[in-house]
């Protein structure tokens, strides 16, 4: 089938799968029916963010979806080659801005592997608490979505009231609820604030009444789970094919944890599972982020009580050259891994910068899960994907 | 044709006919009941909308529309009066005669079918001897009034928002019917206030039915919020996968009228649901029984209002259904048992088992 | 008063009837036939036959027309609009059309009606058990035939649907 | 028998589901999470870290901290910040000195991100928690930081 062109779709011409020219299809049957376009976005309620999806219907019936990237295209791998490495940093607050802190952290950690400098015991554990903070933060935000995607709408305020009290501990510390930028490379910008333990504690006697209630009011309902079993199932061949990560991939039975496998700060010390699901269907990929809230907070328990005393920050050059070479460094995000690749000339700012974000990989796999499903499939598989559409962008 | 007044309006019919010549006034008087049922259901469509903002509010830890007036109870008045203000915008090749006809449609035959409901013993503007069935009738046609509104938008959201309406409504009108049947059958008369008489004396029909009449009023009230388009059947504006649905279009009064009429059809599901199951304007245990001043209209809008507060309820709290597992739920759950239902309830009115 | 509403009925289903004919867009002349069949139903309501009246809004209004508008929203696209016809189809048309007028109006017009005194509507429970009795004026029979009839219609209609796959049974060519 | 287990369950779920809503409707009132923002402007506060915007405090003797050394201007990505500054001659040791005119800050342009205040060495600039920065006409959003008038507090420099 031959690519669908903006044309295309303006003047409403129906492609026959299978076949180069426009001839008619001779299909044997009585009832010929019509493929027709329809743009899902770029300002449709279910995209979360500007992703045009076009897809190609047959009745309810998806034929053929083809994401349609760059409404928020802002440039920030080429306008990272124009900035120092300290400045890099706050721009990946914008890429994917649910785990903002994540990705601040990808940036410090290939700077400061690249330079060679071991930052302090004390940072490596603040830095896995508020990681874990952000991504449970945001798979609340995710579950909040999902449900509403399904048609629930209450669950969107349940997730966001946990939500605030996260957002609320990072304003404490960081100064602000969302672009945090707290990491410098080097260590933190400043210490964690007093009340950061105390607040993180409460949180977590908060979250652990209020995690089964998610599941009393969504995951054990048997309208979601018609929903979302068996819906956009992903093989595990396909998710490892398509390069998948995160718990898209985790749903498949990918196990591919960066946090397990390729430790890094402090995630070398702490005892947790790494979720994982075999079923591959919008159900398991719902199961393994409920499951990694459940993980994220164990391992917040175990780092809280004992944060050691430490520098804040290991002291680097006001500006930073970073040595020739090539430099890669991935983390988890809650979206799935992010890797980012420094190409180094020796100057103060980066020569190539490109971010290998998750959210790219996983949207690749969509039109391959979703053929043949129905809208309400889409919007279901969709929402267990938890696209953040600038991470897709950037 | 059967004309009821309030005792309050017998003077004004009275007064008419003095008047006028008998055409002239029986004319006026229909008018006059015509604007009055306009105008109240006006009234309680708004603030019906203003009720489900409120309770949707408390289900998701708000507030709700507090600024306008105390507490908030101007605040659809005020959204009524921005909607009248605001352009009637259409697209592109629209057929414009039937997408100005849609709202109407819906409209008119949601408020063609508050006419026979009896509010109360005097307050019921058509008493016809097949009222049940009348109610079908109507309700029947209302699904047209989205068909064409979704058709003539020239919008392909419309379009399949319009087609899932079809079938959910052609397919759940079965079960309402069959449900209310069961009723009927219990009732042995399809009249409405002849219903009602029944319940004063046997207690109300859900518990003269028992068993059968509670499996049917479980029924009823899936396939009436099923029937209305309401959450968790609301595919047809499912605005997460549609972004409106059939009214996507529309703007200002027409949206005004669309969203005005889901909200009576609310009313008069819930309508329903008090007449066939929960004695009407009978006040439970008749407590109000030889008060002779007490409104008994009350009775019934308050009985309106719990049925009315548990589709909100629904409706904030359920996921929505697919289209192919709504009409599974139709056709494999909800009629099998509403047929057997109905022999069940056919051998406990044979068997004399009622209460 | 019922004089006035009864020619206001009249004159709504002899206006719509014209318009739903000469419509050029399908779904506009459906709707045209609805107000039609409203209207007729109108007029049962006028003499008091509340059930027939609600029979024919039910079936007729929701039924038919919904089948019909489903179809048309299938297969019609709003801008399509049907072809003129040609103008010999419309002598044709025409022609048979003022036949039948003229054999019915004379029909009517000679048959000497008697003046119904009976203003009392019929009860349900008359039609019911008329319905399911097999004595005189009894309709157990055509009934019966109506629902094998409506039976095997729905039985066409699985195997229509089903088309695709009986197709794949019995090794035919698919695409 | 499935089938009848299957709406059993069904029926329980829903109605499991429907008891958590329920809950936090009878709790509505006590449990909102609803700030009446424009009401509770009196009693909200932000957090000390707060970044509101960024300004610069002036003493008593309408004095402030920052000797011009451009080291915030350099530091930030987006140019959010302007010093126009001169040489001027100090009075007591009559050296040419590094002096500024107008440290000019863009909050339009701002991201937030406190490279700048990290990077002054003398904390001339610090952040305030003022969290209503809309405006009416853009030009508004370029605010000079230094009071008009103001020198740099003696004893900075070194």
């Amino acid at each position: 089938m031959r690519p669908i062109s903006y044309r295309d779709c303006e003047r409403n011409i129906t492609l026959e799968p299978g076949t180069q020219n426009m001839k008619p299809e001779t299909i044997n049957n009585n009832f010929k029916t019509e493929e027709y376009f329809v743009n899902m976005g770029p300002q449709h309620p279910a995209a979360h963010g500007v992703l045009r999806l076009i897809l190609t219907i047959d009745g309810e019936i998806i034929k053929n979806v083809e994401p349609d990237l760059g409404y928020i295209h802002r440039s920030i791998e080429k306008m990272c080659e124009r900035d120092s490495y300290q400045q890099i940093v706050h721009l990946t607050d914008r890429m994917d801005y649910l785990s903002s802190h994540i990705n601040n952290e990808a940036v410090c950690l290939t700077v400061e592997k690249a330079l060679e400098i071991e930052v302090s015991e004390r940072v490596k554990v603040i830095r896995t608490i508020i990681s874990e903070l952000t991504r449970i933060a945001s798979h609340c935000l995710w579950w909040g979505v999902m449900g509403m995607d399904v048609g629930a709408l209450t669950t969107y305020f349940y997730g966001f009231r946990d939500r605030e009290m996260i957002n609320d501990i990072f304003e404490e510390t960081c100064g602000a609820r969302l672009t945090m930028n707290y990491n410098i490379p080097g260590g933190l910008m400043f210490d964690i604030h007093p009340n950061f333990v105390k607040r993180t504690k409460d949180f977590i006697t908060h979250f652990k009444t209020k995690l089964p209630e998610y599941d009393r009011l969504l995951t054990g309902n048997v309208i979601f789970q018609k929903r979302t079993k068996g819906v956009g199932v992903l093989t595990k061949e396909d998710a490892i094919s398509f390069g998948t990560s995160g718990p898209v991939a985790r749903g498949s039975g990918f196990a591919n944890d960066v946090r397990k496998r390729h430790h890094y700060s402090a995630y070398d010390r702490v005892d947790f599972k790494e979720a994982l699901f075999t079923e591959g269907d919008s159900f398991a990929r719902y199961q393994v982020r409920i499951m990694e809230m459940w993980e994220a907070m164990k391992i917040i328990e175990q780092l809280i009580d004992t944060i050691p005393e430490g520098d804040i920050k290991t002291p680097t050059n006001a500006v930073i050259k970073l040595p020739k070479g090539e430099y890669y460094q991935r983390v988890e995000t809650a979206r799935g891994e992010l890797g980012v690749y420094i190409n180094s000339t020796g100057t103060k700012n980066p020569y190539r910068l490109k971010f290998r974000s998750p959210g790219f990989s996983n949207l690749s796999v969509l039109d391959h899960i979703t053929k043949g499903a129905k809208i309400g499939d889409l919007v279901a598989t969709m929402a267990s994907f938890d696209f953040v559409i600038p991470d897709i962008d950037r | 044709m059967m004309m009821i007044p309030l005792n309050i309006t017998k003077t004004i019919h009275d007064w008419l006919y003095s008047v006028m010549p008998e055409n002239a006034a029986s004319i006026t008087e229909m008018l006059l009941i015509a604007i009055a049922y306009l105008a109240l259901f006006a009234v309680a469509g708004l603030y019906l909308v203003l009720l489900e903002r409120k309770v949707a509010a408390w289900f998701q830890l708000r507030l709700g529309p507090n600024r306008v007036g105390p507490f908030g109870l101007f605040q659809t008045m005020a959204d009524a009066l921005k909607l009248l203000s605001k352009e009637l915008t259409s697209t592109d090749k629209t057929d414009k005669f039937l997408y100005n006809l849609a709202p109407f449609f819906v409209i008119t035959t949601s408020l063609i079918a508050l006419s026979v409901f009896p509010f109360s013993k005097q307050f019921q503007a058509f008493d016809i001897n097949i009222g049940v069935f009348f109610l079908i009738a109507v309700s029947s046609i209302g699904v047209i009034g989205i068909l064409i509104g979704g058709w003539s938008s020239n919008n392909k959201y419309a379009m399949i928002g319009a087609m899932r309406s079809g079938v959910q409504t052609i397919s759940y009108e079965l079960s309402v019917g069959l449900s209310i049947i069961t009723m009927v059958l219990l009732t042995g008369t399809l009249q409405l206030s002849e219903i009602i008489e029944i319940q004063r004396t046997g207690g109300w029909l859900i518990w003269q039915g028992h068993i059968p009449a509670i499996i049917a009023f479980m029924i009823f009230m899936i396939a009436g919020t099923a029937e209305t388009n309401r959450a968790p059947f609301d595919l047809v504006e499912a605005e997460s996968e549609l972004g409106a649905g059939f009214h996507t279009e529309y703007s200002g009064m027409k949206f005004a009228y669309f969203f005005l009429a889901e909200f009576i059809n609310m009313f008069i599901i819930a309508s329903i649901a008090v007449v066939l199951f929960f004695g009407g304007w009978l006040s439970p245990f008749g407590i109000t029984e030889g008060i002779t001043w007490f409104p008994e209209v009350l009775w019934f809008l308050i009985k309106v209002l719990i049925i009315i507060f548990l589709m909100m309820w629904f409706r904030w709290t359920f996921p929505r259904l697919r289209i192919d597992q709504l009409l599974t739920l139709e056709w494999k759950y909800l009629l099998p048992i509403n047929l057997v239902n109905l022999v069940v309830m056919a051998i406990i009115i044979w068997l004399n088992l009622t209460f | 008063m019922e004089r006035i509403l009864f020619y206001i009925f009249a004159v709504l289903i002899v206006i719509f009837a014209v318009a739903s004919v000469s419509s050029r867009k399908i779904l506009r002349a459906v709707i045209y036939l609805l107000i039609v069949l409203t209207a007729v139903s109108g007029l049962y309501f006028l003499i008091d036959y509340n059930f027939l009246a609600a029979i024919q809004l039910t079936v007729y209004g929701g039924g038919v027309i919904v089948l019909i508008i489903f179809s048309v929203l299938l297969v019609h696209h709003v801008e399509l609009e049907l072809e003129i016809t040609p103008l010999k189809t419309k002598i044709i048309a025409a022609a048979l059309v003022v036949a039948g007028l003229s054999i019915t109006l004379w029909a009517i017009l000679t048959y000497p009606f008697n003046t119904a005194n009976n203003y009392k509507s019929i009860e349900v429970d008359v039609i019911g058990e008329k319905l399911l009795s097999y004595g005189e004026g009894g309709f157990i029979l055509p009934f019966e035939v109506i629902s094998v009839l409506l039976f095997a219609i729905m039985v066409g209609a699985i195997v229509i649907a089903k088309g695709k796959k009986l197709g794949i049974k019995t090794g035919e060519k698919l695409e | 028998m499935s089938y009848f287990s299957d709406i059993y369950n069904g029926i329980k779920t829903l109605l499991t589901g429907m008891s958590v809503t329920g809950k936090y409707f009878i709790h509505a009132r006590k449990g909102s999470l609803t700030q009446q923002y424009p009401d509770n402007r009196e009693t909200l506060k932000m957090f000390d870290r707060f970044r509101g915007e960024v300004v610069m405090p002036h003493d008593e003797n309408n004095e402030h901290r920052c000797t011009g050394c451009q080291k915030c201007e350099i530091a930030c990505p987006n140019g959010t910040i302007e010093i126009i500054w001169d040489r001027g001659i100090d009075e007591e040791t009559g050296k040419k000195k590094k002096k500024i005119d107008k440290h000019i800050y863009h909050l339009g342009m701002c991201t937030m991100c406190g490279l700048c205040i990290e990077a002054c060495p003398t904390d001339a600039i610090v952040w305030a928690q003022n969290y209503e920065n809309s405006v009416y006409d853009r030009t508004k959003l370029s605010k000079v930081l230094n009071q008009p008038g103001s020198k740099v507090k003696a004893g900075i420099e070194d």
